[in-house]
This record gives structure tokens, sequence and C-alpha cells, in this order.
């Protein structure tokens, strides 16, 4: 059983593990009530003026939370989560809101959420069912849809948050210009230089996860945040300790090098490599090819020659 | 005029209809802008079937008979509990049975984040490696020669190998939430890290642009070599 | 902008706020102008695009790779390039392929079309074409992307199950019946997997396949993403956007280190990779290289006034 | 489970294709299922939440077991388990495929939903003949004529008579119709609207891209270089230029050279975008790890607090 793990090597699962650990201790840590810290983000506290300021020009805030294929996954939570907080400022305001969604999963999720914010709010009547809409489940016509409800509805306040791609920028300069407030965030690295361009508020990397956190202060989120830092600081230190061992360790030659669970003699010695070096075979395991003698299946549970079948 | 050139008018119509929005929104865009989201959901519908639940369910629930030198396949019957599962997510509308549609929606989640300890592990371990190169030279010599041996680090390399290492950790320390940023060193290596980020994203806006135009001159290409010139005027 | 209503606008206003629709207007012009002039531009490949040559250049020859084919219509301007230039490539050295996708439900189509007019253009040069279900296989969507690509890694047989080819003039045909898959056991029996996709479907792949060499096709904007896999040796080679689609026109063209007009390479030193000179190798690359300049330069300029106009206008204020 | 071409072993699970057991068999789990559902209906309040966590965890153990199971090394497709551990790890990895499917086919049936938002906004705008009731009517006049044609299409080409339609001679009304609205109309506006981003980026930098801060500066001078370098004809130039000026001594030739735009935006992206992006990713990837967490073991509550 020793080498079960051996594709993967131990050192990866370990730290995931770790990292998992990490989180939850924190969660723990912050439902015992310990009072936290988590520093301000700019590109949040501009949530209540931009809904503000939609309320005094009586004009809708449009919510898209992302386009996340076929189906709602943990980006497009999160989005919906703090478009929660949008949409309870927007109820409080009587202010009318407008959530675009991608794919009919999401729709469903969004529609179940916004209500309930609206319900916990007392204002379960003022819920309109089609202020959570779906749009189109196609990249671009999604884009055109949106373009036009933004132009026609005009928007006063936009909020772009989930998966963005190569629409980004169409929903951006569209917003930009019927003179939309605009706080966007993309979890598609390649999309924020976009949103930084043409949006006034952009929440750049990890910051996305980190708004519900700091707008609803919830314990499991904020301790989470904590936990979170707690990995990147791990990720910090097996980083540094990485290239300081390479650094010393690359100095010098070999003779034997590490191959499919062993050593092999070189012809000749000569300079290590990174790939030779002890943190490399850490993090990427090169397992030997092991073989096992297994019985075969029984005759009537193989599978049964092709053409006829069991008729 | 044949099939082919109509069905490029019509492209061409169409294309030219969404960019109108360009000069400022108006009816011509209204309408395509609404037949674009119509045949969009009408396909979704027809791909839904025919892409998805054609061969990921209804076959598999029914099997196939042999035919043709094609073979035989079971039918697993457990496949049609996904319907009423599928179903239950039509309830959000309820206003008293509404929690069921969580549970659909409970076990995309469940699927989705189960998968995500398995990913990280493969995506971020090479990332891992690649971060942890070696900041001192091991060779004398500031450039690296044409005929340098692998794994030998000169002085340049060994400096360029610095910057990125800093470049790596003061980001990742910018996006660090739960300390205070008042410590000098931390605000500088979170300043530092902010500009390092934003040559970063300068980078990438620059290489994006050469996509997006490419994706204009290619539907100028369209319209003006393959349609008009080679289409409407059968030149080559 | 705010104008004092009094006064025209100076200059520096005037730069700083052109009307959109001038702009917009200028760049259409731009776009289209160049086209109708066909010029050879001199060119340098980079490093990703000689490795995406002369990884495939090393395939044996009559080998087998996977291509797992992401792209639509929409991004026809740099896929189809990139589909058109690998093609030809393995064509040329006769090397079969199963074709899957992952990434959209369209994807095989464009990928089947792209794959009939190589084979017109290969035929004009002398090339043989290539036959459905005898040269490649066409597999055609998954609609389960991830646990696909898993399933390529783990078990490659297993997702060809049940799914059905279309040879030419026939009726269809259970796709593991097809030559390529002849010998197959595992994803080590194929050479190369390429992906050419301008979607996140490289994440996918990236995380999944362990046991078979990866090279990408990608569109420009996710150059700067996978240049990281790249220069981490995750990818042998990757070909971006047009420029890559250029390079390897120009590779396909001269070769590596293959006499006065090829492309002169440390990456492969002392190794001679020949090019097919004067054999139909200018493509979609070579068409929108010259527009694409003057489309870059018109954002240089632009980005220029707006920077002077703002200069202008403080200086003015002090 | 079927891991080969060939036909599967009969079980309990399965039955032959249009055989009355599996008929029987499907028409039983149908009852039972919404028989379930409807019992569901009647849970207690205080039960709910925890329906909802244990479906939401149970369906990520499996792909948490998946990642940490033990897998089975050298399994040929023949091989029997050596024991309940083998057992195991070989029925989590043959039934990933049919995991991974089950996703798309849950989230598949609630497309109607989505339709149902459609046609209820533009429906209820034709009723009251709303302002730009028209255009809605257009929206559904098109998904209805796509649907009639794609779904016609698709059925004459499941005849397998019908591989004759490859060629466009053979072509009827209905396979016209569906190339028409498919890949003449819908393709092409999918790159029509694609291609409208050009004209927004120009508009972009011509707008934000101003040395205003020391920030702004940074971003606008790399977008500039990187452009540059993008420009084979200015690259090329500015080589050879650098070419004629570079002096012999190896140094000073080394140095020199490194000014090469492509060396410069090469440089860039290597060592300052690369590891800018990967910082931020390695914090992006926690965050992801950390929110998948929370949803499979439920412990976020969805929306927030007041």
């Amino acid at each position: 059983m020793g080498n079960q793990y051996q594709d993967t090597g131990w050192f990866m699962i370990a730290l995931t593990l770790l990292m998992v650990t990490f989180i939850l201790i924190n969660i723990y840590r912050a439902h015992g009530g310990k009072d936290l810290y988590i520093r301000r983000i700019a590109g949040l506290n501009a949530i209540d003026e931009a809904v503000g300021r939609a309320t005094e020009m009586g004009r809708p805030v449009l919510m898209v939370p992302g386009l996340t294929d076929t189906t709602v996954n943990a980006k497009t939570m999160q989005a919906i989560n703090i478009f929660a907080y949008v949409s309870r400022v927007a109820a409080r305001f009587g202010n009318p809101i407008l959530v675009c969604c991608y794919n009919a999963s999401t729709y469903t999720v969004a529609q179940e959420i916004i209500r309930d914010v609206y319900q916990q709010e007392g204002l379960a009547d003022q819920f309109d069912v089609d202020s959570v809409r779906f749009i189109s489940d196609r990249q671009f016509a999604f884009a055109a849809g949106v373009s036009g409800l933004i132009l026609r509805e005009k928007a006063a306040a936009t909020f772009f948050m989930g998966e963005f791609y190569a629409e980004s920028l169409i929903l951006a300069e569209t917003a930009n210009s019927v003179g939309a407030i605009q706080v966007a965030s993309s979890t598609e690295l390649t999309q924020t230089p976009f949103f930084i361009a043409a949006c006034d508020y952009v929440l750049i990397g990890d910051e996305f996860y980190a708004a519900s956190a700091f707008l609803t202060r919830q314990p499991v989120l904020v301790g989470s945040l904590i936990g979170q830092d707690w990995c990147k600081l791990a990720i910090i230190a097996l980083v540094v300790m990485g290239t300081i061992a390479n650094t010393i360790q690359q100095r010098g030659e070999i003779s034997k090098e590490f191959k499919k669970g062993q050593m092999v003699d070189l012809p000749k010695p000569r300079q290590i490599k990174q790939s030779d070096t002890f943190f490399s075979h850490l993090l990427k395991a090169d397992p030997a090819d092991v073989k096992i003698e297994r019985e075969k299946l029984p005759a009537s549970e193989l599978p049964t020659p092709s053409g006829g079948g069991s008729k | 005029m044949n099939y082919d050139l109509l069905k490029q008018l019509v492209a061409v119509t169409a294309t030219l209809g969404l960019y109108s929005v360009l000069y400022k929104e108006n009816k011509f865009y209204r309408f395509w802008e609404h037949v674009f989201l119509g045949l969009a959901s009408g396909w979704a519908l027809v791909a839904l079937w025919t892409e998805v639940l054609k061969s990921g369910w209804w076959d598999k629930m029914l099997g196939a008979s042999a035919s043709d030198g094609n073979t035989a396949s079971m039918g697993y019957w457990m496949y049609v509990v996904l319907l009423p599962i599928g179903l239950m997510g039509y309830l959000v509308f309820s206003k008293k049975h509404n929690w069921i549609s969580k549970i659909p929606i409970g076990m995309i989640l469940g699927f989705y984040s189960g998968q995500q300890f398995g990913a990280w592990m493969t995506y971020y371990g090479p990332l891992f490696t690649a971060s942890m190169k070696p900041i001192l030279p091991n060779q004398s010599g500031f450039f690296k020669p044409a005929d340098a041996a692998a794994g030998s680090v000169y002085g340049s390399e060994a400096l360029t190998n610095i910057i990125s290492l800093i470049t790596v950790l003061t980001v990742l320390t910018y996006f660090l939430f739960s300390f205070d940023v008042k410590g000098k060193l931390l605000k500088a290596s979170s300043t530092t890290g902010r500009w390092l980020l934003m040559i970063g994203f300068g980078a990438i806006f620059g290489s994006t642009v050469m996509m997006r135009f490419t994706l204009l001159i290619d539907r100028m290409y369209f319209i003006w070599i393959e349609f008009i010139k080679q289409g409407l005027f059968h030149m080559k | 902008m705010a104008m004092n209503e009094s006064q025209a606008p100076s200059l520096a206003e005037k730069l700083q706020s052109l009307p959109k629709q001038v702009i917009y207007g200028i760049l259409l012009v731009t776009c289209t102008v160049p086209l109708f002039f066909s010029v050879k531009l001199p060119n340098k490949p980079i490093d990703a695009s000689i490795d995406f040559y002369g990884q495939t250049m090393k395939l044996p020859d009559n080998g087998r790779v996977i291509i797992c084919s992401d792209w639509t219509n929409s991004t026809r301007g740099e896929s189809k390039g990139e589909m058109e230039v690998l093609l030809k490539l393995l064509m040329r050295k006769h090397i079969k392929f199963v074709l899957m996708s992952i990434g959209d439900v369209q994807a095989p189509q464009v990928a089947k079309d792209t794959i009939r007019e190589v084979n017109a253009l290969e035929k004009l040069t002398g090339g043989t074409p290539y036959k459905e279900f005898e040269d490649y296989v066409n597999l055609g969507y998954f609609a389960a992307g991830e646990g696909t690509i898993l399933a390529v890694n783990n078990k490659i047989l297993s997702i060809a199950q049940g799914k059905k080819d279309f040879p030419e003039g026939a009726g269809p045909k259970d796709a593991l019946q097809s030559p390529v898959f002849q010998g197959v056991k595992s994803v080590e029996d194929f050479n190369m997997f390429y992906l050419v996709t301008a979607s996140s479907t490289n994440r996918t792949v990236l995380e999944r396949i362990t046991k078979c060499p990866l090279m990408f096709m990608v569109s420009g904007v996710m150059v700067p993403e996978n240049n990281s896999y790249y220069a981490a040796k995750q990818l042998k080679g990757l070909c971006g956007g047009v420029k890559g689609v250029y390079d390897l026109e120009t590779l396909m063209e001269n070769g590596i280190n293959n006499g006065s007009d090829s492309v002169e390479s440390d990456l492969y030193r002392g190794e001679k990779i020949p090019g097919w000179p004067g054999k139909g190798n200018t493509g979609k690359g070579t068409a929108y290289y010259l527009a694409l300049h003057f489309a870059l330069a018109l954002l240089i300029i632009a980005v220029i006034v707006g920077n002077v106009g703002m200069l202008l206008s403080k200086k003015g204020s002090k | 489970m079927n891991f080969l071409l060939d036909i599967d072993p009969k079980t309990f699970w399965n039955a032959p294709n249009g055989s009355f057991e599996l008929y029987a068999k499907i028409f039983i789990a149908l009852i039972l299922a919404v028989a379930a559902t409807v019992g569901m209906l009647y849970a207690p309040p205080q039960l709910r939440k925890w329906i909802i966590r244990l479906v939401t965890f149970g369906s990520g153990l499996f792909y948490v077991m998946f990642w940490l199971f033990p897998a089975p090394i050298d399994r040929q497709p023949t091989s029997a388990p050596r024991n309940a551990v083998e057992t195991f790890s070989f029925w989590v990895s043959d039934s990933q495929l049919v995991v991974a499917s089950l996703t798309n086919v849950i989230s598949g049936f609630l497309i109607g939903l989505g339709i149902y938002s459609l046609l209820r906004v533009h429906l209820g705008r034709i009723a009251k003949q709303q302002r730009d009731w028209a255009f809605s009517a257009v929206l559904v006049g098109s998904m209805v004529v796509m649907v009639f044609f794609g779904f016609g299409d698709w059925i004459q080409h499941q005849d397998p008579k019908n591989f004759i339609l490859a060629d466009q001679k053979n072509w009827g009304l209905i396979n016209y119709g569906r190339d028409l609205l498919f890949d003449g109309l819908l393709q092409n506006m999918d790159a029509g609207m694609f291609s409208i981003v050009a004209f927004y980026i120009l508009s972009a930098a011509y707008r934000a891209f101003r040395a205003r801060s020391v920030e702004a500066t940074i971003l606008l001078l790399t977008a500039l270089l990187v452009i540059l370098s993008l420009m084979g004809v200015v690259e090329f130039l500015w080589s050879g230029f650098i070419d004629k000026i570079s002096p012999t001594n190896f140094g000073m030739h080394a140095f020199v050279q490194s000014f090469k735009l492509s060396a410069m935006s090469g440089w860039l992206r290597s060592n300052v975008q690369t590891p800018a992006i990967r910082g931020i990713d390695f914090g992006v990837g926690i965050g992801l790890l950390a929110m998948g967490l929370r949803l499979w073991l439920s412990l976020e509550k969805t929306g927030g607090e007041g």
C-alpha cells in the first residue's frame, strides 16, 4: 500500500491538507467570538456611494455575477453573496435592481437568495421577480443583451463580479458611456486591466473573495479570511525556503540522478539542474514503474465480446 | 443569387446591425440584439438535448441495441432519478417549498467544491517549483554565454531571479488582509507589490490588444474580401 | 468633459475629448485598407513558436496525436489561422489524430470545416488530403469537460466508447474501430496532446493531462498566462495569437538553422530542421499582419494624443 | 462499469435496451423518486437544512475520495481487485466518468427555468403592448424558428441513411434553414459582437491611459512597450539597429543586445508579469479553495445577514 500515493507524491497532499486545516482552525477561532482584525478594502466602500447615487437619480442598479459556463460554481456564489449585500442596500433605499444571469442554475440561485434578502428586510412585496433575469447562455448574445439593457434602462450603478472574459470591456465601456458608477472584479486575471481602464473601482485578485467577509462580518468568513492569510504566509515560507535550498544545492555537481523512483549513475558528473534539487523532487513525484499481479475477473463479470450482447 | 452569397449577405447585415450601437443605441441595433438573444436561447434548447441530455442521459438510461456493426450497450435505469432531482429546481418560485430548489444546486456545488482540493494540488505544485529559482550565481561572469551548461546560473540570471522572487512575494503581501499595513516594511512591500502588479497589468493589456484587433481585422476581411471582393465581384 | 459655454474649447481640451465616433471611424478604415495589399513583413519568431515548430517536427512521421479543438467562429480571426497551420504541419508529416472538443458544442463542426479547407489547399500544392475515420477520427463534443479530460489521462479508450464517426460516403461507425486507435492502450501511445483554444479549457487540460506532452495554441489574450506554463516547462511549445501564426508560417517557409533565409535559434543549436519553402505556407497570419501593424500604431497615437492634451492643459492652468 | 467497447456484464443496475425489465425498472425508480420528493415537501423545517447539507457534502465527498483514496496502480481492464481497499478504489475510478456527467445533466434540466424567465419578461411585454413589445416579439419568434429548424435538422441527421446530408447538394429546406440561422447568423453575430471589443479597447486606452499618477504611468509605459514589441516591423528594425551598434566585446555585446524590444518585453513578461500573476494567483487559489471548503461543508450563510 505504501506506494499508492506515488503518482502524486505525499508532500502536495500534505500541503493541501495543511491549508484546509489553517482555514478550519481560524473559522473555529472566529466562532469562539474572538474579535479578529481585517483591513479595509478600497473598492468596497464605494458600494454604498454607488447605490446612493443611483437612488438620487432614480435609475436602476445593474449586477452581473459573471459568465460561468453551464453551472453555478464557487465564483458565482461569491459574486451573488456580494450582490446580496448590494441588493440589501438598494432595498432599503427602495431602488430598483437588475441581476443579469448567464445560466439557468445561476438564475435559480440568484432568484432564491435575492428574494430572501428582500424578505429579511421585510420588503417582500417590493421584490419584482423580473428583476433577476436570465439573459442568454451564449457569451456574446449575453454581452449584446446586457449592453442593450444598460443603454435603455440607463443604469446608474453597475457591478460586474465573478468570471468575466472578453466581454468585460463591452459591458464596462457601455456602462461608462451612460455615466454609470462601476465597481468590478474579474477572477480571470487577464481581464483585470480592462476593468482598471474602464471602471471606477476594481477589486483585484482575491480581494474578491475577501469582499463578503468585509461586508457582512460573518464570523465564518472573517475566520476563513484569516486562515487564508496563514496559508499565504505558509506559501511565502515555502517559496523562500525552496529558493534558499535550491540556491545552495545548485552550487554543486552530481554524479547520480534520481529517475523513476531510484538513483541512476550518470556517465559523467554534471552541474545540478533545478529539476535535480530536493524541493523539485518533493513537489513532483517521479514514481517507479510497479507491476502488481492481480487475479483475473471471473468470466461472468468480464465484458463480453461485442456484436450481440445479451439479448 | 446563390445560397452562399445570401448567407454572407445576412451575416454582413447582422454584423453591421451590431456595429451600429457604436454610433448610438438605435432601432436597427435593438432589432438585431433581440434576434441574437432569440436565436441563442433557441439554440441553447436544441443543443441541450442534442449535445448533453441525449448522449449523457437518455442513451445511457435506455442503452442501445446492436445494429450496422455498432455494438449494443446496457441501459442504466437509475439515470431516471436525475429527472425529479433536476425538476426540484422549479420549486424556486413556490412560496412554501422553495427550499427544495437548493437540493439540485447543492449537488452541483458539492461536485464542484469536492474537486477543488485535487485541482489546487495539481495546479499549484508546478507553480511553486517554478518560483524557487536560485538567487546567487554559481558561475563567474555576469552574462550567460551561448554554450552555458544546463543548470548553470550567471550573474544576470541571478539578478533576474531575485526580481521575480521579490515580485511574487511583494504581490502576495499586498493581498494579506488581516495585517495592519502600518508597519514600514509591510507598507513598502505592499506598495512595491502594487507597482509591480501595474507592470504586469500593463503587459497583459499590451498583449491582449493584438488579439482584439485581429478579430476586427478578420471581420473586415469577411466583409470586404470574402463578401464584396470575392463574393459579389468574383475577384481572386 | 465640462466646458465653459462662452469659450470655444482650447486645443488641449479638443485633444483630450475627441468624439468616440470619430475614433471608431478611423479604426474601421485602418483595419480595412491594408487588407487589399499583400505585403510580406520581416519577422523574427519567438522562442515559444520556435519550440512549437521544432517539437512538432521532431514527432515521428506517421505518429499519432490528440487535437482538442475548443474554438468557434467567434475567435475565427486567430484560432482558425492556428488550426490551419497545425493541420498543415500534421498532414505533411502524415501524423494521424484524434479530434475532440470540450469547449463548445459547435467546435467539432468548425474544426471539420477547417480540415476540409486545408485539405483543398494541400491538394493544390501536391499534398495528400486527410480522410475522416482513416487519417483522423472525430469524437465530437464532450459536455463534461473536466471529467472527460481526466478520463483521457487515465483511460483514453473509455471516452471513445459509444462515439460514432462518419467515414466518407458511408454510415456511422464506432470510433474505436478507426485505424487511429489501432494499438492504443493508454494516452501514452499518443506523441502529443494539442489544444487549440480561446477559452479557459487550457486550465482544464493543464491540470489533468500528466501522461502525455502538451502543446497549446491559444488566442493572443491568453499568451501571458500560458507563457508562464511554457516557462515552467509544463508546455513543450506555445503558439499565441496572430503573431504565433505568422511565426509558424515563417518557420514553415524557412525552417530552423537551415541556411541563409532560415530562422537562427539557440534552442536547436547544432540541429537542422527543414521547412517546405514555397509550398503554400502563407495563411491568415500573413494576410492580417500588415493591418495589425496599422491598428497598433493607431492605438499608440491615440494614447499619445490624449497625454499631450493633458500636458497642454496642465501647462495652461499654471 | 463500462470501461470497454464491449457489452457490460449484466447486473441488478442495468438491463438490455428495449427490454421489459428496463422499462419496468425505470418506471419504478421514477415513481419512488417522485414519492421521495413529495415526501420531502413535508420535511420539518429543522430537517431541511440538514438535507441540503448532506446532499452537498455527499456529492463533494466523492471527489475528495477520488483525490485522497489510494488510486489503483498498474490496473488492467481484466484485473480483479485484491482486497476491499482495491475494490473501493476501482469503484471510485470507474465511477468518476459517470459522476462527471451528472452536473451537466442536472443543470440541463434547469434550463427550463432560464427560458421561463425569458418568456415571462418578453411575453408579458407583448401581452401588455409595453414599450418595445415588437422587439420582444422578434426575440420570441427567432427562438421558435431556431428550435424548429435546429431540431428538425438534428432529427434528419439521426437517420444513418442520411449521411448524404454531409453534401450540400442533398439539402432540403430544413437543412438550409438551420445553416442560415446557425452558421449564417448566430456564429457571425458572435464574431461581430466579439470584434466590437477592438473599438472599446481603443476608446478605453485613449480615455484612461493618461499619466496622472505613478501607477497609471507604469501601466501606460509597460503597455506601450509590449505593444511596440508586437509590431513585427518595428521590432525587426530596432533589433537591426541594436545589432549594428553592438560592440564585439562579449559583456558589452550581451548588455546592448538586451535592449532589443522583444528581449525587453520578454524579460518583463517572464520576470515581472508572470511572477506578479503568480503572486495574485496564489492568493486567488487559496481564496477559491477556502470558498470550496465552505460550500462543501455548508459553513457559510448564503446571502449574508442583515
